[in-house]
């Protein structure tokens, strides 16, 4: 294996409560220093991707049946989710998920655990405070009360903390307005550059995530369809149809010319 | 007598057993505040502790100091196979699911204990010594007021860890929030595990004071009903509440017993629980949870 | 999916045994039912009418705890506020039992109606805790209101009359508490198909869209607890009538509890678990004496075993379902219906 | 049975609504009105108080000050429940399902505020009451399953849905309302492109065939600016705009403050390569926050 | 550990097999039925009362029976909770033909009572000494192997008045239906006897932290100290502090807390506990009392109080049954009992110290006993006191 891949996926298959196949042979791969983005509608499984690889599956009663994952060259199958942290891979779900009750501090407190046993200098908070100086307004405050921008902007500077190697980070521009998305892309973007950090980042706003990312994989129904460097998708056909279709260009459809009721009869499931 | 000294030799004796309920209440809050599991059980572990001194005091003949660390050792081990064999399992059920495992072990634990040990109340071995304490004119029973201290220093001991430990914040953040403590690097089940075994231990440790006071039986368990009461109005996840919470129940049960009738002293504290629901329903320290649409 | 499902209205598609098997199976049931009572001895026929007794309750506490999502552990308690007003107005109006039944299930539901006031205010553990809090109060009442409940002896029953005849033998109470039962968990079953029972529904799964939809929280949970304090009221009453001695202590704490693992053993939020719940969970205490009959030339102690050991299963009963079954025994019986789902009979 | 035009579409008019938490301010004297049948999109950024605004009309939030009004009847004081019985039905951000139920009894769960089945009939399962189901269920077929297209699903619970179809049910189950006025919050969060077209004809669908007026908070600044017929931009608690779509979206104070360059494409050119030095967009990043927070 | 194996479980069902056949084998046996506690808060009576009818029952059949006819005890345990023991009376009625019944609390015996009636068949006794219970129009076909507990207290009080009269008294009960039993007529016969009563205490069924009681009490100071409703604790840790507090007070009990074992348990807190025993102690010297050589050979080792009321309730069942028999009568309630309260100055060989007559329900005779720590043993305190009207 190439010494500058740093995380590798390979065809793996997850099964949630022993029944529901989510993913089916999925295979991706990050390069050091790299920020790969993971795009796909709904409930294809990207999600599942990334706690696959976190190990987070059990807690929601899922697991990997097939495949393997390595992380640093490593297989990681069997390490606990703390264990992975510590060994540098940190991963921000899904829906922020910062310590409500906890002041800010707190919050970044919790995570230096994951230096544990790794022989590190602690993170000064500075550095977080330095990327998201709102958080620093706000540090002695309960993160619950924190606005949803500033939520994620907590859940990215907790993996500052952490000095990973490769950051997961599933979807932060979930429910943020489109300044405050093109704000917190800027910063990964930039962490990227200043500290050499991976990213596998999972997008639903495929036009920011191509913004920043090197390389980018679209998956459908727990497969890879398309991967490609992110300059090529970009120029997609299909790409630019059914994920980057909204977001202007010449030729675009209005909504109000779609033919309406009764259009067609469709049986989807 | 005057009727003054009465009162405060009255309300001396509530604060004492008060700080016992605080005890047994602060094993609730050890529990809830990293697993977020109201632990019923924590009447039965307590049960527990007290038979496992006799066990090793009466039984083996072991002097005191060696019994009670083994009966709180011995409750710290049953916690950490309950949090193994029966919570774990457990993982994301919903809180009332777990609740109801609780009570289910209770039950299995008083089974337990009266198959090993029979139905028939006992009286533990005398360890603390039967001289009177007197605070000025006022007559204080010794092993409440030992009771009293022990519970004062431990749950001091409790308040400077969660305040001043790391681990403090690592405790509250896996009660927040599971899977992002475990992103975070934080060893969830080790502080689940240890949760149970502080908590178990603890209770066991009351239920070596509450035996020597007032004997063993199978059916002593109750006492952690008032012990719940406790937590509620004190606020289930804060160790100062727990000492207060205590103190407060312990001060109106005597009075209740003491001037309306002993009738009166559940009736007093269940209809005080009510009260405190109504009125604050995370307790007097309690953190209110924060609730978005 | 099943085989056989087809229908041809809406009717049939809304009504409650949808496949031609359940009905033969229900017709079956209720068969064997009223034969029961010619077949089976005394000891028997007084283990049947307990559990039609506590189906009843278990029913009832399903409705608010396994529908409505409240935790209550104050259903044994709400027995109590029946049998003692059954109790009063038996030895103190001499009025017909049935009505009697049906007075103790309405004070019951209004005793049900304060204790649920807490329940707008908190929601789940803490609502459990207050229910027990108010199944102690309770107590207290029933102890010190000396003049109607006559304090720590109880009230002593007359037997139920039924057009003159005197309801003493099991077999008699038998015809009585078993229709009686059939009609509650008819009407629970009913109540589930109206717009009543999709609100209780709505605020178990999400109490704040329930809201929106226009289901008044006020309202439908105060409800919810009036019916199931009515059908605890009505069990207790039966209870009343069929131990005929009604004390402070004969419905206590763990009472509660043990409704509450039925339905938990049954499964939560649905009529059939309310039903099997209550069924095992009377039945199973029973059996281990059996177990115990057995035991005894073995082991010569066995007897002194029996009260721990129901201790202990009981516990394991409640802790083994929910981790490995949390969906109780109506999963079970479900699981078993879609492997035989047409056996033996044919479409 | 009610025809789609019985229904009939509602003014609601919000005027100088102000609410604050402890001593946070979330919306300070909000005013705005949605004209009869129209759609109206309420957009701004994260914390600007959209979903405090959409809490106040559907009765969670009380605010301090100011007052909502249906069709000239002020309903700030009440309940949900009550105002669901006027008309008002709306849908989640997160979708707010109940998740056991199927699908046909989530939609059936729509109706309640119209039905009249009491408690004891209900027990009874008698008469009245079994009619009244027997008509809702007719009708829900006939009108909104159809109408939605999720005719294969009716009977399968909810969980089991994608992500696209639960959003069209929670849609169905307002519609069940019989909706005077439709609140839908993030309609097409979370979908693809496939997905949002079919949401967005729905909607058009709704407003066109039911005429029922409509309110939406939504993020998608393409099907907002195609499907609206009025914009408002709340910002900070405060209605920093308000117009026609293509009004609203030319004013500089929309741009500042909610869309931003609103160019992925001018995004990614700043981000690859000429950009500069390491550290210039993290320290652009930092100017523009600081100035947010003071 | 135990392992199963195929012939492990065989043998087990076999002598399942041959258990469950053996009772049919003699079916003109007089069966006792018995809801008895072996498990429970209840445990350590229904033990020693199961041990002592088994013993009397030998001693009967021994001796041939009763016209021939064997006796036995066919019990289940209760676990001391009512519902339990209506399930055991009508499992035990469905397999045997009962005549004579054991009950083991005041629940059931209330519970049961009208079943009894309607059935006609069989007397009924129990652990119960409930005052409610001491009424022939109410129980008609049930009794009592002692005093009913104001009657108890009565005794207890008869001896006060003679000890020290005008004596202040203290009641301490606890807040059960067995604990407030005699509180009503205790206080009316004290008056009686010029007794003052200046303090009742209740105390909560799960006290176990007694300080503000001690208070109270100390505050009473009161000369006798009686004690009802319970077992053992908490009187130890009562008499504990009001003897570190030097109070002067007599604790007194009644029947359910005299069991010397129990006390032996306690220690030095112990000694000089007072309390009214309707029956001989296992370790009593007395010339007139085969009975007790009896036991005291049967069984070397010490038999609880339990045990010499359940010997005595046998002792009744059988002469009931055989005076009925004797008579040619039919062995139903009505007969039963009519032949029990035939009972006059009859002997019971010592297991009370006096002869005894049953007019009632209840065989209100006892004697106080004060237990002496440093043998380890109650030692009569008075004579046999009788408060038969």
């Amino acid at each position: 294996m190439a010494a500058d891949i740093l995380l590798e996926i390979n065809n793996i298959e997850v099964v949630y409560n022993k029944t529901v196949q989510v993913l089916r042979g999925l295979s991706l791969s990050v390069g050091r220093g790299k920020i790969v983005t993971l795009l796909g509608s709904n409930g294809a499984g990207k999600s599942t991707t990334l706690k696959a690889v976190s190990n987070l599956l059990a807690l929601e009663n899922g697991a990997v049946t097939a495949g393997a994952i390595r992380f640093d060259g490593d297989d990681i199958s069997r390490l606990t989710p703390h264990a992975l942290v510590r060994r540098g891979l940190f991963h921000v779900m899904e829906g922020r998920r910062i310590f409500e009750d906890l002041t800010v501090e707190e919050n970044l407190t919790a995570a230096t655990f994951a230096l544990s046993g790794r022989g590190l200098k602690p993170t000064p908070f500075d550095l977080v405070y330095q990327y998201f100086p709102r958080l620093f307004e706000r540090r002695n405050g309960r993160a619950g009360y924190l606005s949803g921008g500033e939520q994620q902007m907590l859940a990215i500077g907790r993996a500052l903390i952490a000095q990973p190697s490769l950051i997961l980070l599933d979807e932060p521009s979930l429910g943020l307005s489109p300044v405050l998305v093109e704000e917190i892309f800027t910063i990964i973007a930039s962490i990227n550059r200043d500290l050499g950090v991976s990213m596998l980042l999972v997008e639903q706003n495929a036009a920011v995530a191509f913004a920043v990312a090197h390389y980018g994989y679209i998956m459908e129904t727990g497969k890879i369809v398309l991967d490609g460097p992110t300059e090529r998708l970009v120029k997609d056909d299909d790409v630019r149809e059914f994920y980057l279709g909204a977001s202007g260009g010449e030729g675009t459809k209005s909504y109000r010319d779609i033919k309406h009721y009764k259009r067609r009869k469709r049986w989807l499931s | 007598m005057s009727d003054l000294l009465f009162f405060f030799e009255v309300t001396l004796a509530g604060l004492g057993s008060g700080a016992l309920l605080s005890l047994t209440a602060l094993a609730f809050v050890l529990i809830y505040k990293a697993t977020r599991v109201i632990n019923l059980a924590v009447g039965e572990l307590l049960m527990l502790g007290g038979y496992l001194f006799f066990a090793f005091a009466a039984g083996l003949g072991l002097p005191a100091w060696a019994a009670i660390p083994l009966a709180i050792a011995g409750g710290g081990l049953v916690g950490a196979v309950v949090e193994r064999g029966l919570i774990r399992p457990m993982l994301g059920e919903s809180p009332i699911a777990v609740f109801m495992v609780t009570i289910g072990l209770g039950s299995i634990l008083v089974g337990l204990v009266e198959l090993v040990w029979g139905t028939d109340p006992r009286a533990l071995p005398a360890f603390m010594g039967n001289a009177p304490i007197f605070i000025g004119e006022a007559y204080v029973s010794r092993k409440i007021a030992i009771a009293f201290a022990v519970a004062a220093v431990v749950i001091a001991v409790f308040l400077v860890l969660f305040r001043y430990w790391r681990g403090g914040v690592a405790l509250r953040a896996t009660a927040t929030d599971q899977a992002a403590a475990y992103s975070c690097g934080i060893n969830v089940p080790g502080v689940f595990s240890l949760a149970w075994v502080i908590g178990c231990g603890t209770a066991a440790g009351a239920g070596v004071l509450l035996g020597s006071i007032g004997g063993i039986s199978p059916s002593m368990g109750v006492f952690g009903l008032s012990a719940l009461v406790v937590v509620i109005v004190g606020g289930l996840d804060s160790v100062a509440g727990a000492l207060v919470g205590g103190l407060v129940i312990g001060l109106i049960e005597a009075w209740a017993g003491t001037y309306l009738g002993g009738e009166y002293k559940l009736v007093t504290t269940f209809g005080l629980l009510l009260v405190a629901l109504m009125i604050r329903p995370y307790g007097l320290f309690g953190t209110t949870e924060i609730e978005r649409l | 999916m099943q085989i056989g499902t087809a229908k041809h209205s809406y009717q049939a598609d809304e009504a409650l045994l949808t496949t031609r098997p359940q009905r033969v199976w229900m017709a079956l049931f209720a068969a064997s039912l009223c034969i029961a009572p010619f077949v089976l001895d005394n000891y028997w026929l007084y283990l049947a009418c307990l559990v039609a007794i506590n189906v009843a309750s278990a029913t009832g506490l399903n409705i608010l705890t396994g529908y409505t999502g409240l935790v209550s552990l104050g259903q044994a308690a709400f027995m109590a506020v029946g049998a003692y007003t059954v109790g009063w107005m038996q030895l103190n109006l001499g009025t017909p039992f049935l009505l009697n039944l049906v007075a103790g299930g309405i004070i019951a539901a209004a005793v049900g109606i304060v204790v649920g006031i807490p329940s707008l205010r908190v929601k789940g553990l803490y609502l459990a805790i207050a229910t027990i809090a108010a199944s102690f109060i309770l107590h207290f009442i029933f102890v010190n209101w000396q003049s109607v409940t006559n304090g720590n002896s109880g009230l002593t029953l007359t037997p139920a009359s039924f057009f003159g005849t005197p309801l003493t033998e099991y077999q008699q109470l038998y015809f009585v508490f078993v229709p009686i039962t059939a009609l509650m968990v008819l009407g629970a079953a009913n109540l589930f198909r109206t717009r009543v029972g999709r609100a209780f529904i709505a605020i178990r799964d999400r109490d704040i869209s329930a809201e929106v939809l226009g289901i008044s929280l006020l309202r439908y949970k105060l409800m919810s607890f009036a019916i199931s304090s009515f059908y605890a009221g009505v069990a207790g009453g039966m209870w009343a009538y069929f131990f005929r001695v009604v004390t402070p202590e004969s419905f206590p704490f763990v009472y509660s509890i043990f409704f509450l693992a039925a339905i938990i053993v049954g499964g939560m939020g649905t009529i059939l678990g309310g039903i099997l719940g209550a069924v095992f969970m009377t039945l199973v205490p029973e059996l281990l004496r059996f177990g115990i009959d057995w035991l005894t030339p073995v082991l010569p102690n066995a007897a002194a075993m029996l009260s721990p050991v129901r201790t202990i299963v009981f516990g394991l009963l409640i802790v083994g379902f929910l981790i490995f079954e949390p969906k109780g025994l109506a999963e079970i019986v479900q699981r078993s219906r879609r492997y035989f789902h047409l056996w033996p009979f044919k479409k | 049975m009610t025809a789609p035009g019985e229904t009939g579409a509602a003014h609601l008019e919000v005027e100088g609504l102000s609410l604050s938490f402890g001593g946070l301010k979330a919306l300070r004297g909000v005013s705005f009105s949605v004209e009869p049948g129209s759609i109206t999109a309420l957009i701004g950024p994260n914390g600007a108080g959209k979903t405090s605004m959409f809490n106040c009309i559907s009765g969670f939030y009380k605010p301090q000050q100011g007052s909502v009004r249906f069709d000239g009847r002020d309903v700030t004081r009440m309940h949900p429940p009550e105002r669901a019985a006027l008309g008002f039905a709306r849908t989640f951000q997160n979708i707010a399902l109940f998740r056991g139920m199927t699908v046909l009894d989530n939609i059936k769960l729509g109706r309640h505020a119209h039905m009249k089945t009491g408690l004891l009939q209900a027990l009874a399962y008698w008469g009245p009451a079994q009619r009244e189901e027997m008509e809702l269920r007719a009708e829900i077929e006939r009108r909104i399953i159809d109408f939605l297209e999720i005719d294969h699903i009716r009977n399968m619970p909810v969980a089991s849905l994608s992500y696209g179809l639960q959003k069209r049910v929670e849609l169905a189950r307002a519609l069940a309302m019989r909706p005077r006025i439709l609140l839908l919050d993030e309609p097409v969060a979370g979908m693809n492109r496939e997905e949002t077209e079919d949401m967005a004809r729905f909607i058009l669908d709704v407003k066109e065939e039911w005429g029922t007026t409509i309110l939406m908070v939504e993020h998608d600044m393409g099907m907002v600016m195609d499907i609206s017929d009025h914009v408002v931009v709340l910002n900070f608690g405060e209605v920093i705009a308000r117009g026609l779509p293509h009004e609203v979206q030319a004013d500089p104070h929309v741009t500042e403050a909610y869309l931003g360059s609103g160019d992925p494409a001018a995004l990614m050119a700043r981000l690859k390569g000429e950009a500069g030095p390491a550290d210039g967009g993290s320290a652009a990043a930092n100017r523009k926050t600081r100035e947010d927070v003071a | 550990m135990l392992s199963f194996t195929r012939r492990t479980l065989l043998a087990l069902s076999a002598s399942a097999a041959i258990a469950t056949a053996l009772p049919a084998v003699a079916a003109d046996d007089i069966v006792i039925g018995g809801s008895i506690p072996l498990t429970g808060v209840f445990a350590f009576a229904g033990i020693g009362i199961e041990a002592g009818m088994q013993d009397y029952i030998k001693i009967v059949n021994e001796a041939g029976g009763i016209q021939g006819r064997k006796l036995r005890l066919a019990y289940e345990d209760t676990g001391y909770k009512v519902d339990a023991s209506v399930a055991v009376f009508n499992k035990l009625t469905s397999q045997d033909e009962i005549h004579l019944y054991y009950g083991d609390s005041t629940g059931f015996a209330k519970t049961i009572n009208g079943e009894i009636d309607r059935r006609g068949s069989m007397i009924m006794a129990g652990a119960s000494f409930a005052t409610e219970l001491n009424d022939p129009k109410a129980f008609p076909h049930q009794f009592m192997a002692g005093p009913d507990y104001s009657e108890m207290t009565g005794i207890l009080l008869e001896y006060i008045a003679k000890e020290k009269p005008g004596a202040r008294i203290v009641l301490v009960n606890s807040d059960t239906e067995f604990g407030r039993d005699p509180i009503a007529a205790t206080k009316a016969r004290a008056g009686e006897l010029g007794l003052e009563v200046v303090e009742e205490i209740i105390t909560p069924p799960t006290a176990v932290d007694v300080s503000t009681e001690v208070l109270k009490l100390r505050r009473a100071r009161p000369d006798y100290t009686i004690f009802h409703g319970y077992v053992l604790a908490p009187l130890p840790e009562f008499m504990t502090q009001a003897k570190q507090l030097g109070l002067e007070t007599k604790f007194m009990g009644t029947f359910w807390s005299m069991d010397s074992s129990i006390w032996a348990k306690v220690g030095e807190a112990a000694d000089g506990f007072m309390g009214v025993m309707p029956y001989r102690y296992y370790y009593d010297e007395a010339d007139n009392a085969p009975m007790m050589d009896r036991i005291r050979e049967m069984r070397p080792e010490y038999q609880s109080t339990p045990y010499m009321q359940g010997f005595l309730t046998a002792m009744l069942f059988t002469e009931a049954a055989k005076r009925t028999l004797e008579a040619g009568k039919e062995l139903n309630g009505a007969n039963l009992k009519a032949a029990l309260n035939s009972i006059e100055n009859f002997d019971t060989g010592g297991i009370i110290g006096v002869p005894i007559s049953i007019p009632g329900n209840s065989i209100p005779v006892g004697r106080i006993y004060r237990y002496d720590a440093s043998a380890q043993q109650m030692q009569p305190a008075s004579d046999w006191i009788s408060v038969q009207e």
